[in-house]
């Protein structure tokens, strides 16, 4: 079965690839497998300086899923260009860089740099763990638009911009980000959440909050794609818990164009490669032909599931 | 480093809420070096894989020894695996104690607690290097305590019990003043205040510890397990850069 | 251990009542154990006339939770009223009514009529299965306040004002609700989410979307709950994944005064019962001596947690 | 109704994807009638329990017989549980055929598929109440059959399968019109649209079916498994007034 697909800025021969923060750069896993099999890499979170995070511990296991405040811990965008997108380069699979900060002018400087290394960007709005600036740009959407339009006008690759689920309205934002430019979209990024500890009376994450991953958002995850697949006309990479193919389909029949993997690999490193080595099989158990068929599946008016999203 | 489904080759109590874990695979012959960990996958019950020690290893058997205590949900559901089954583990991971480029005479292991088992390999090839070993093992008490003969048989052992119901009441490194002066390096792994009570109180030998942090993907790629360092690099991994750093390497919190 | 407590309008005797929509009116629980045992029970929500409510299926399994939508349906608050409250009201327990309604309106009608009946209210402005009206008051403050000052005016006894974690900022939303008068918070109601299944290609639930209740929401509960402790001086009943008594204690240190029992209901009938059997030797574990000890006690502004909340 | 943790004592598969479990326990005592079902909680991998008909019982061996069939992850996870385990099952639950009401000379079951379990213990006691009984058993296929000799000793039986590889080709209700002349009643349980077509068909006879829904409590408490019904009540709860209903009382969609 024909897997491959074109999304703006990105050929992609299968739907999957790992999520952002959760394959650093991907050094780590081609340990594994070959990178040359993901449909795409999204790198982690790339901010103009430095940055060391939050303090530890930044991770807490909860049900079905995790907790984490990384705090967007990166050597920076030079850096990255630099030591990093060179060895992803040498794989034969589209490059896309995840851009952070806590001001336009971070975005945006980010953006201009990064963007001639990559094939598109997935601009982070969307962080809930750090304390400046990225909370309010993923979720108003007059920010929202107003940072994607000035990234978007830097960029020289399209831009996916990355929506928070902790938002009332989330096709508002998906609207507004729409109506800044954005080439396509990308959600969700975790659900802000605690855990305390009963020993200690604390909250486990030194951040106090952390974001929540994993299986337990599935279901968020799908509700949201599923609503802005219906009011935006913009392709989608969807994530939130993704951990098999059945899950790859039930993401696509909600509205994603393609997913990302992003706490799995923490339980199994190969999980990328294993879902798309799967995918086909899944597929024709239920009956589909194409990609193109599953993309927008459980929607009524299924005819648009045809037209080209981008 | 690999993901292998382990086969439990045995799987008893050692000590109060302790248990020795025998487990057979080729992860093994990637060991390089005594102090690294696996990563376990404990059930379905739990999300993320627990990180545990390797506290001895055969290479020609394919075995390796792990010692863990139960801490909490994945160390108890850990419990209820039998012999014969197979256990999900990712491994061996992170860099352990650089035992190649030690040539001293004589050398000092403070363990504390859980933090004891990872000394155990590396002590045995110390001791086959020829050097001396003198080893201090802190218990919270006399029914938590383990390996004691076991490093009876490699050095001179001190032992510490928190409530004295076996050794010195206190804390393993009310030992350290009374051994300090004859060691050239020491070699430590404990609950963090241990491991910082330590590196003061022997400043001005080198040494190496073993820590300890929660972990996300336990390969090097979530950022979840760092520390500050005193370089301009600013932190290590402890899954990849460690859990084994130079004393003088970290910030100990 | 002392496990009692007063809260406006309820002499609770442990901190545990089973949640709303869970339980019914209490008849099927009874058959397992004496409802006596409870601190308070919230009753189904009531409506001004009888609902049928929505399609089958209602419910779908997710990872460590579930998804519902039920679509409120009740036999109306005058049934209630002469079929339903009679027998709870033969156990020595305090009695909570889940006041529904499409319009400003038909909440202070059911409110007027039930507020008699029982020892609080506890206004539902959170049930994301219905279409009309429900939805906004749980998301817009000033309608929140609006109908919370209303229903205040119309019962007799304290209202509790049930939140929506499907909202940006769950704090303007609790602000709002004091300033309509709310005596205290009943936090959280079920996450909007979807299932599809890939075998049909559509939502498994009937209504399409339905609400994400359970374990895996319990970190968006606690974060939400200490978030809103900090900030709105009303007592809170906490809700949204208990399972154990060490979840009872967890949602108590993040600032609430007591927690209420869901889906877990349905995993084991005993549950409410079992977890209040449980928690003075849990309390004791960890060194508690009082429950007050433990309220708000993640908090760093310890003090606090003495003062009375109400 | 009880929560008890029952004990396993015979687990094996009966035709394909179809187990036969065998349950002992105090729940047992309490079932009232044939048709009623139990609520298992398979284990930690699924949230809420699933119903499963008592598709036979014996009181004085405290032992009740379930049949299942493998649908998705609970039903998969209730596989691998072996003999001499325990299961934690709430029960019995609802209604079930009221057999006791029934005094008349010809009956007949109309069974499909993974339907057939619940009809198996009330064929035996309309038997023991000397009524004659007319089995229609509907199968996928021939490998997907069971329960066949049981009810040809309790009197005819004709068999279809979808494959025609069992008995005739086609659906359980091809041979309504052939044995409709001569029974009184019929008792059905199978996939909705079986349980409309039988009911459309025998809409002239007395009627009891056996319904699905997808459910939550299992008790009546949280209103997941409501069928309309024709009265003022509009609706009937299956985990509670049924699973069994007369024919005419419900709204088969
Ligand atoms: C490199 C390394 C080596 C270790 N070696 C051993 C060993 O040989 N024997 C042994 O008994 N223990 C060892 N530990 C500690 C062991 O990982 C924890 O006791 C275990 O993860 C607790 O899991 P739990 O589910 O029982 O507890 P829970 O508290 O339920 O665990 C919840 C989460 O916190 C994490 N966590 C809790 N305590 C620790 C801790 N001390 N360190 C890291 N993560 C933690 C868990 O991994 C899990 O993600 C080691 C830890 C590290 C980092
Ligand atoms: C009163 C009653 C009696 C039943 N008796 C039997 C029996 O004797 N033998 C048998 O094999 N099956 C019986 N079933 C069907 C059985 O409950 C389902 O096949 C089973 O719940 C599927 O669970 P799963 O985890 O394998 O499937 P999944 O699809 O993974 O289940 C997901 C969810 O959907 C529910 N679900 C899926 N299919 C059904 C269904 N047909 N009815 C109700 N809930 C469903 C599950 O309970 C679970 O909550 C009965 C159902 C009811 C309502
Ligand atoms: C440890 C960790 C770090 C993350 N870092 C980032 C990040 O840097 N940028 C980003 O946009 N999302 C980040 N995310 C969010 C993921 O990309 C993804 O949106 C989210 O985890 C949901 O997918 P999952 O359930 O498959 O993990 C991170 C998630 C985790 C668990
Ligand atoms: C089947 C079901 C029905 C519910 N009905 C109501 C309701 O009528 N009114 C209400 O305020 N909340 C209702 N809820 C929400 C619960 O009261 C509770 O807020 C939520 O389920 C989170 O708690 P839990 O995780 O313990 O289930 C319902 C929840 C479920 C699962
Ligand atoms: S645990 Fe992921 S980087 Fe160390
Ligand atoms: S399943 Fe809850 S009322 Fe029937």
């Amino acid at each position: 079965m024909k897997l491959s697909q074109s999304l703006p800025g990105l050929q992609l021969k299968n739907p999957v690839m790992p999520a952002s923060g959760c394959f650093a750069f991907g050094k780590e896993f081609a340990q594994f497998y070959d990178l040359s099999e993901l449909g795409a890499v999204i790198m982690k979170a790339a901010t103009g300086e430095k940055r060391f995070g939050n303090g530890t511990p930044r991770v807490a296991e909860t049900a079905r899923g995790m907790l984490n405040a990384i705090g967007l811990q990166n050597p920076g965008v030079d850096a990255i260009i630099e030591e990093e997108i060179p060895f992803l380069s040498t794989f034969d699979t589209s490059i896309i860089a995840n851009v952070a900060g806590s001001t336009v002018e971070e975005y945006v400087e980010v953006a201009a740099k990064i963007s001639a290394h990559v094939h598109a960007l997935e601009l982070n709005i969307s962080c809930p763990n750090v304390k400046e600036g990225g909370v309010q740009f993923g979720t108003d959407p007059m920010l929202a638009e107003e940072v994607t339009a000035q990234v978007v006008e830097a960029s020289e690759v399209p831009v996916y911009v990355k929506l928070s689920p902790n938002v009332t309205n989330i096709v508002d934002m998906a609207k507004a980000v729409e109506k800044g430019g954005a080439a396509g979209l990308s959600m969700i990024n975790t659900l802000t959440g605690m855990r305390i500890d009963p020993k200690t009376r604390k909250p486990i994450i030194a951040n106090q909050t952390g974001g929540l991953s994993g299986a337990a958002i599935k279901p968020v995850a799908i509700r949201m794609i599923h609503q802005v697949y219906q009011e935006v006309n913009l392709p989608i990479i969807g994530m939130g818990g993704v951990e098999t193919a059945d899950d790859v389909i039930e993401f696509l029949l909600a509205g994603a164009s393609a997913v990302a993997i992003g706490s799995a690999n923490f339980k199994n490193p190969l999980i990328c490669k294993e879902i798309i080595d799967e995918l086909p099989r899944a597929l024709e158990t239920y009956g589909f032909t194409s990609i193109e068929e599953v993309i927008g599946g459980a929607h009524d008016e299924k005819a648009r599931a045809g037209i080209f999203r981008a | 480093m690999k993901r292998e489904w382990m086969t439990i080759l045995e799987h008893q109590t050692i000590a109060r809420d302790t248990y020795r874990l025998v487990l057979q695979g080729d992860i093994v012959r990637d060991i390089t070096e005594p102090g690294q960990f696996v990563h376990i996958q404990v059930g379905s019950g739990t999300y993320l894989r627990r990180p545990v020690s390797i506290s001895d290893f055969d290479f020609e058997k394919k075995t390796m020894t792990l010692l863990y205590k139960v801490m909490g949900k994945g160390t108890e559901d850990l419990t209820r695996k039998s012999v014969g089954e197979s256990l999900d583990v990712l491994g061996p991971g992170g860099r352990g104690f650089p035992v190649d480029q030690v040539d001293d005479d004589h050398v000092l292991l403070i363990g504390g607690g859980i933090g004891v088992p990872p000394l155990y390999n590396l002590a045995k090839q110390l001791k086959a290097k020829g050097i001396q070993i003198t080893t201090l093992l802190g218990f919270q008490s006399a029914d938590d305590a383990f390996l004691l003969d076991e490093f009876e048989e490699l050095g001179e052992v001190f032992v510490s019990t928190n409530d004295g119901t076996l050794g010195r009441k206190g804390f393993v490194t009310d030992w350290i003043s009374e051994v300090k002066a004859t060691v050239d390096r020491y070699f430590t792994c404990g609950p963090t205040v241990m491991l910082k009570a330590v590196s003061e109180q022997l400043a001005d030998l080198p040494g190496y510890i073993s820590m300890e942090e929660r972990m996300g993907c336990g390969i090097g790629a979530c950022f979840a397990c760092v520390v500050p360092s005193h370089d301009e690099k600013g932190y290590r991994r402890i899954c990849c850069d460690g859990p084994v750093f130079e004393a003088k390497e970290v910030v100990l919190a």
